[in-house]
């Protein structure tokens, strides 16, 4: 098998430069790539465009980046819990560019299964609509939406091996398998990397294709957005 | 007149066996809490999940496992967990059966708004867009009136909106109306005590009253 | 969690009329649904469109249908190893519809996924494109090609649960897993059904909500198309 | 002249580290015999399966487990198995570095026909049209002419269409030719013994051939 395997996040993120496109895997702060925004925020390459569900919190995920204002511009589908976020959107320092969930992650999709455009009712009669196709099929209104690529997509996985075939764990798994078919360069973060035959072939849910430098992270915090429980 | 609890209990009859229902962030999810026994109802959460359990006891809250309003959960025996893609796939090919969901206003003809107040700190749409767009059957759960006093089901929405002739019903703490697909909402049910003179009085977009107006049945 | 449970195929297909669209999952005779093809030939419903990547071979699979002549339009992107099969279309009982793999499949998949219509650069400039859109992104031409539908989907996974999860084994997943999306009704025979709570919720390829009758197959033959090996 | 297996072992020199394959019938999948040691190499078999490993021993087949010509197969570690949806997507989205396929002809500006024969049987094109249409890097393995000895390689395919302008190069038993996007086929070596007057006398096609065109190093 080819082996994807790099050092550590330093080495996985060496060529991203200044004004990327990343994509970022995690829905909140649930399954985001934590070593290698750790990675961006000590390189401190600058005026990114970022497409992530979410921009983290102030001081979590996408949040320290945006601390360091190397964020230009956010895509995302929702930007709340993050006062610094707001403090530059108000400024004009930040650009952001809100696009339904299932329009963001069907679109990350599209680029990986080699579709340019699909077709969804999502936004019709709305401003998201504006300046773009619409198109009647049975009846119903869709927008053709196109698909998105990135100059890198960083996700993070629960395992993965050498080959880059990854297993993400319960909820974590969100985003990051539509955002890592969609990377020009993809980048695995994982919690466990194992050499390959030791995931079973049914099992995988990124198939190693798509990934083009995995690596074992370390120090996960993990940090819970919404701690909720009851009592026993 | 109901509280939130009350509103949930109430959108909670509205439930059928073998229904897969998407609960939105606020109201919405403590619908959950009423579902009445011996219904099979699967909740489906956007971020990824089928089959919601409960929130974990203290103590066992598991990072990697949240709903969409990201607060920690579990799952059941069951359940199953899906990327993005396919949680929205399943959503947009009406696999879902019905969609609750908050919203700061309601118009006649069933336009929703609820993810942007301009002038203010826009937070985004989330998955709103997809899942009004895209059930088969909606149900909003809101307040009849905002914080300033004003109807929030009315003639046409004032906000920016989320999606177009999309929702069937309203439960609000005043009343459970259907919206027409020819436009209007119609009053089928009171809340305990609330008169039709009340709700027609709090409601700005067109209310069609036609014979008794019965009083819930929350029990 | 739902229960799904149906006693066997008769139960399953007791609405499957005559003229109706069925798909069938498989490639070639790998991962078929045995068991419910072998209850629609007993039941003898007649005038079908059967999609399926292939038609069975002469005694088994499709193949069997075809023989009862049940089969009134075959949609399938290869159909060979199948005299009947050849006999019926020469003669011009049989009508034939062939679609390259990708778009069979990925046809399917826009159903699922609430996808009116997908783009895909298979067969521009071929017959296959005749009568359709083309539409140039990015330089390239690109055939929109439609969303499948069928009135039922049948398809066979290795293990299922109650709830109507799907796992299924090595490549004897092939089309089931986009199929299973496609149905109107679909209709899933396992090899072994289990409790809800037994499927790892991690580990599930078709989620229940897909799934409307799900039963355990028995006898199953598993036949294979080229035995082919090599020596120790 | 080369033989079939020297056909595969020619084309398999085109392979680099690292490559991502998928190999069709015939001819093609005799390539996986001839990958040169060293090079990591990892077959894609579009009914679903990446690192395609060989044929099982006897007795140890498994039904489940078949490559895209239908043949049992085995897996290797690191494979990965997915559904005909997302094959298809890695090999439109170009993730397959490389594709090698046969052909009854391919014309001078990479037009390939190889799927249908007017007044014969049409079995369909399974794969194929998506795979030409999507590749980045086309390997066409083929005889030079056919049966009725004819020319193959074409000014025009006679015959009904796969895919337009995509094929990169053409290995025959007699010679290795690219296709130059502007069209032609330049003629880069020789089978062994092999003239050019005579791989001239059998290209129907615009052949380019500039300066001394050497032998094939097969070894």
């Amino acid at each position: 098998m080819i082996n994807k395997t790099v050092q550590n996040a330093e080495e996985a993120i060496k060529d991203i430069e200044d004004g990327m496109t990343l994509m970022l895997g995690g829905f909140g702060l649930c399954g985001i790539p934590e070593n290698t925004i750790n990675a961006l925020v000590k390189k401190g390459v600058k005026e990114l465009t970022c497409i992530s569900n979410n921009a983290g919190v102030d001081d979590f995920g996408i949040g320290l980046m945006l601390q360091q204002r190397q964020v230009k511009k956010m895509i995302a589908s929702y930007v709340g819990e993050n006062a610094e976020f707001e403090r530059q959107l108000l400024s004009g320092e930040l650009e952001v560019e809100l696009i339904p969930q299932g329009t963001l992650a069907t679109r990350c999709m599209a680029s990986g299964y080699g579709m340019p455009a699909i077709f969804t009712p999502a936004g019709v009669g709305t401003e998201v609509a504006e300046g773009k196709e619409t198109r009647n099929f049975n009846g119903k209104e869709y927008l053709m939406e196109m698909a998105f690529e990135s100059d890198f997509a960083i996700v993070k996985a629960w395992k993965g091996d050498t080959a880059g075939n990854l297993v993400y764990r319960a909820t974590a798994r969100n985003f990051n398998p539509v955002m890592a078919m969609a990377g020009k360069i993809t980048i695995a973060e994982v919690e466990e990397l194992v050499e390959p035959g030791e995931l079973d072939p049914d099992q995988i849910h990124t198939p190693g294709i798509y990934i083009h430098r995995i690596f074992q992270g370390k120090n996960y915090e993990k940090r819970i957005e919404q701690r909720t429980v009851r009592q026993k | 007149m109901l509280d939130k609890n009350g509103i949930a209990k109430r959108i909670a009859k509205e439930l059928k066996n073998g229904y897969y229902v998407n609960l939105g962030i606020g109201i919405p999810t403590l619908v959950a809490n009423y579902i009445p026994k011996g219904l099979e109802v699967v909740l489906q959460s956007e971020n990824g999940l089928l089959g919601m359990g409960p929130f974990p006891f203290d103590g066992e809250e598991d990072a990697d496992l949240i709903n969409a309003g990201k607060q920690t959960i579990t799952t059941l025996p069951g359940s199953a967990i899906f990327d993005s893609a396919m949680s929205f796939g399943m959503i947009r090919s009406q696999k879902v059966d019905l969609t609750i969901l908050g919203a700061m206003e309601v118009s006649e003809n069933g336009d929703i708004a609820n993810w942007k107040i301009p002038g203010k700190m826009v937070k985004g749409m989330g998955g709103a867009m997809d899942l009004v767009a895209s059930a088969k059957n909606i149900i909003v759960a809101m307040q009849h009136v905002n914080k300033a006093g004003e109807s929030k089901l009315l003639p046409e929405c004032t906000l920016p909106l989320t999606g177009v002739r999309c929702i069937k019903k309203v439960v609000t703490e005043l009343a459970v109306l259907d919206v027409l697909p020819e436009g209007g909402f119609r009053l089928l049910e009171r809340a305990p005590g609330v008169t039709t003179e009340y709700i027609r009085s709090v409601t700005a977009g067109k209310l069609i009253i036609e014979g008794e107006i019965p009083e819930m049945q929350l029990d």
